[in-house]
């Protein structure tokens, strides 16, 4: 199941690309026109939190076909890929809504029934795999996946060192095609910056072909530039920026709203009525009845935003987002 | 506690348990649920240094009552923590052998512990296709000392798993050690029910203490094997009222203790 | 020269440490009598910036041996250590004061006859190594010293990827025996926080068997918990914590206080005058010739500190430092 | 620019001959000094869209006329940057492809680009032991396209170097890819006489233009070794009066223009 990334050519690649520092702001469906049918998406955040959701709703309604999508630790948004014929391969270590709402019934249908393929790595294992895409080498060694059945279902293979002769698992590299990643702020450059925990961003988007960010708010380069440490993703990896406040709901951004657990109950609802259905119903209504991810969050309303928002001030202090 | 204050659930009885193998001044990497309620019980009592490490890339997590997070990562877990980094880096400490303790629930543990959370039936053509190891691989991997806190369900305690998601000692002897896992012993299994731990030659899982009011025969009636019992069995502890008042403020009553992995 | 880490026994030692989250507050001395002669002694910051120099000092006046010294990119610090007799090896990148101050005639009096031993890797090797220390993984891969003289001097490996074939440089684990760092703000159990860029502290604290942090400020605790991912150190991986302001002078401290050109000037000008001497009149006068390291700065100077501070906040937006 | 302006010197001819190789829109990894100088320049004139990057973690530094960085690692550096970062984190990024440039100073340079800023005289008892490599066997080995900047004297244009502290083409032919070195060129060696590339079969140092008032002999006689010299020679424009205007503003008083590697 592993396609080895030959470093050498992944660096030719990346040479050959444009690096330009230009105006990259534009809408999500333009910016998920980068995206073919049939490449790797990498997709951001993990579980419901800051999934770059505005940017998945402009991809199902880009209709692409075929994808395969990686992501640490995934939620519902992989059932929404799946049933909407969007992705028929997923690479990741977990796929659920969240504990509390049981076995995600339509990745159970899609891959049970032969629809879909999950291939299964450990945290760590897809952490280094990221990274060793990030630092343009073709794979990383590590101690995780030893002897399980998920290193045999892979073919994970293992290396070892030339100095003591310890074996090692060797996570291979992985390269998304394209990465969405969505962040607290960015310039019109691509310069992104995110608070609190980065889950796997940093390594994603530069093991990635293509990036695209979207931010909660686009802000002048001064703005970067007065708290540097603060990017994550500098402009030159970067293809387009789309700016989208709420652009993670119903998961949640780190200070600036929680996750909405009552929207995950009425997926989750509708989707033990209705199998697929209800999942295909869900991105009907929510992603194909809009003409953005704005249209969507008017249908969500804005007290149920605020509510969230004051929810996430709660929980976080004041200072620890900017 | 009033004098009404109702009996201890067998959830209670597992989580009050688990919290009790965590020493104070140590370093415990929780799943959410179970796990996590149990780490942060005790927090609250003997072990008020305890630092909680959850894979969302949180280091020393608060346990806020009624506000428990649902999963690993989440804003409910990070208030209050003491770092924040990334998924990958959490486990690269973990790696080095900073973690002191895994903790971790199971969907099935089979007698060498070996952990399935993947697969019932065929790899290639799964009867149950279960979510996933999101952190369990690891967890159990590369902290020092990991137990598995769970239910004490036949379905759940099986011979042989079908899929090793998560490494126990696999077959058992020393094949764990022969497959490069040099790194990570599994400390024992806690249910409802029981403490097991493991044999140290063969590694097959052994009962070796009860929960008050159990016997042997409600423990192997409920295991899907042929337990190893041994010479002494001593009985355990029962939740005091302090535990269960600690344990039922801390979950509230938005404490869903689920979550992913 | 490499001596291989066996990662299972690093491992076993790092599991056997104990981890007590408990108030680690000392002075500078009794810090730094963790450090045994013939230590690996690793140094955090890079050349002048954030240099831990009340550690470094207080290790001079504790009069120890044949240390191995090891660093980034080093800067003075490491011909005091040479010429005090403190350390007898040195493993970095480079070694001078600044490129302005010319060759550093101290370091090669004790190289050039012999004295001491230079040992030499290229930034991204000295970082992988720390790196790998810090992974617990007894290796990483990566492209870099590759036909280089340095490679063969050190007897740098290779190896090679199992799913491509190609051949990498093989970087060997580092793991110092003590990591020296100063930080911006630390609570008492050790937790650190860095402002700016970190250079390679992280690594190398995680990698270090002891850690020693000074900082500017010592904070309480839930001043760290206001902005945790401003958090580079963890409690657990640290031994000492120590409060010294102005702790990295004459380096800089992001933000803080600007480097002290004109002291360097002055070494410099010691040193061409009286040779290694001069470096051992300086540790005389500077290190050995105060109790501790606030004595230093009182015959450095309150008006010429807050010069250097005023300096830094020309430089730094404000809000870049907490 | 006042007509009293003083005429360039070999350090200005270098910086604005090596300034005007920087294309906008491009990424450059400058050493500082010299180079540094020269991309500095290079962002106030024909690349206003360069990102310059330092290895103290300094990614989309900005110059301030008169308090140019002394080393790689100073706030000087670091105001006004896009992203700040850890020094190995920069090097992963090169070695990702994402830098089209590395821009370096030499103590000593060869018939085939090899550097030596560590050792003359023998290994293991040198005559002089020089500061070392700092970031450049990683910029040359991992930069897209590397440039060496230097003042063209026989004491830094060897025959070979007595140690390959930084990589250009080893001894020549396809010994740098053999060694593994798949990654990055070495694009030239601008000087205060010429500008030199590498002639692509041997992977000799060849002479490929001059700076203005300068004969091939000139070049010739103040290098080492035997240079190739290609069949056309332009003579180099001569910096204009807005170029030097720029580069003495931005090197102002306090640009001391030294530093680590």
């Amino acid at each position: 199941m592993i396609d080895p990334v030959r470093s050498l050519e992944a660096r030719r690649e990346q040479e050959a690309t444009r690096r330009e520092a230009v105006d990259k702001v534009t809408s999500e469906s333009e910016a998920v026109a980068l995206i073919a049918d049939g490449d790797h998406v990498a997709i951001g955040g993990t579980c419901y939190s800051r999934t770059p959701m505005a940017l998945l709703f402009a991809l199902l309604r880009s209709r692409r076909r075929d994808l395969t999508v990686s992501r640490p630790l995934s939620s519902f948004e992989m059932e929404l890929l799946l049933a909407s014929g969007t992705a028929s391969r997923l690479v990741t270590t977990w796929v659920g809504i969240g504990l509390k709402w049981g076995l995600p019934l339509v990745l159970r249908h899609y891959v049970e029934n032969g629809l879909a393929t999950y291939e299964e790595w450990s945290h760590l294992a897809i952490g280094l795999r990221y990274r060793a895409g990030a630092m343009g080498v073709p794979f990383l060694p590590g101690l995780s996946m030893l002897g399980s059945d998920l290193a045999s279902a892979v073919g994970l293979k293992s290396v070892e060192c030339p100095y003591t002769g310890e074996r090692l698992a060797a996570y291979p590299a992985l390269n998304p095609d394209v990465a969405l990643v969505h962040a607290h702020r960015a310039d019109k450059f691509g310069n992104a910056q995110v608070d609190g925990y980065f889950h796997m961003d940093v390594d994603m988007t530069r093991a990635a072909r293509k990036v695209i960010v979207s931010a909660e708010q686009i802000v002048e380069p001064e703005r970067i530039a007065a708290e540097p440490a603060q990017t994550i993703i500098p402009h030159f990896a970067v293809d387009a920026v789309v700016e989208v406040p709420y652009g993670a709901y119903p998961a949640e951004c780190y200070g600036l709203y929680e996750a909405d657990y009552g929207h995950f109950d009425d997926y989750v609802n509708e989707v033990r009525r209705a199998g697929a259905d209800g999942a295909r119903s869900y991105v009907e209504r929510n992603a194909y009845g809009h003409e953005d991810f704005a249209g969507f969050l008017e249908a969500v309303g804005a007290d149920r935003l605020a509510s969230l928002g004051a929810a996430a001030r709660q929980l976080v202090p004041a200072g620890a987002t900017r | 506690m009033s004098a009404a204050a109702p009996p201890a659930s067998a959830e209670e009885i597992m989580a009050v348990s688990a919290s009790r193998l965590l020493s104070d001044h140590s370093v415990v990497f929780a799943g959410v649920g179970m796990p996590l309620v149990a780490a942060g019980l005790a927090l609250r009592r003997q072990a008020p240094h305890l630092t909680i490490v959850i894979e969302g890339g949180i280091i020393g997590a608060h346990l806020y009552p009624g506000a428990l997070p649902v999963s690993t990562n989440e804003m409910r877990a990070a208030f209050g923590a003491q770092m924040l980094t990334d998924v990958t880096d959490i486990f690269l400490l973990a790696e080095r052998g900073f973690f002191d303790y895994g903790f971790l629930g199971v969907a099935q543990v089979d007698m060498f512990g070996n952990i399935n959370t993947s697969i019932i039936g065929d790899r290639y053509k799964p009867t149950v296709r279960l979510p996933g190891t999101g952190g369990a691989n690891d967890i159990i991997s590369l902290c020092n000392e990991t137990y598995i806190v769970t239910a004490h369900e036949p379905r759940r305690f099986v011979e042989r798993v079908d899929f090793v998601t998560s490494p126990g000692y696999l077959s058992g002897g020393r094949s764990r050690e022969e497959a490069g896992l040099v790194r990570g012993r599994l400390g024992g299994v806690v249910t409802d029910l029981a403490f097991m731990d493991f044999d140290d030659d063969t590694r097959r899982m052994r009962l070796r203490a009860l929960q008050p009011g159990v016997s042997v025969d409600d423990v192997t009636e409920r295991t899907g094997f042929e337990l190893l019992v041994a010479d002494e069995l001593p009985v355990l502890e029962p939740p005091s009222p302090e535990e269960l008042e600690s344990y039922r403020e801390l979950v509230g009553s938005g404490g869903e203790g689920g979550g992913a992995s």
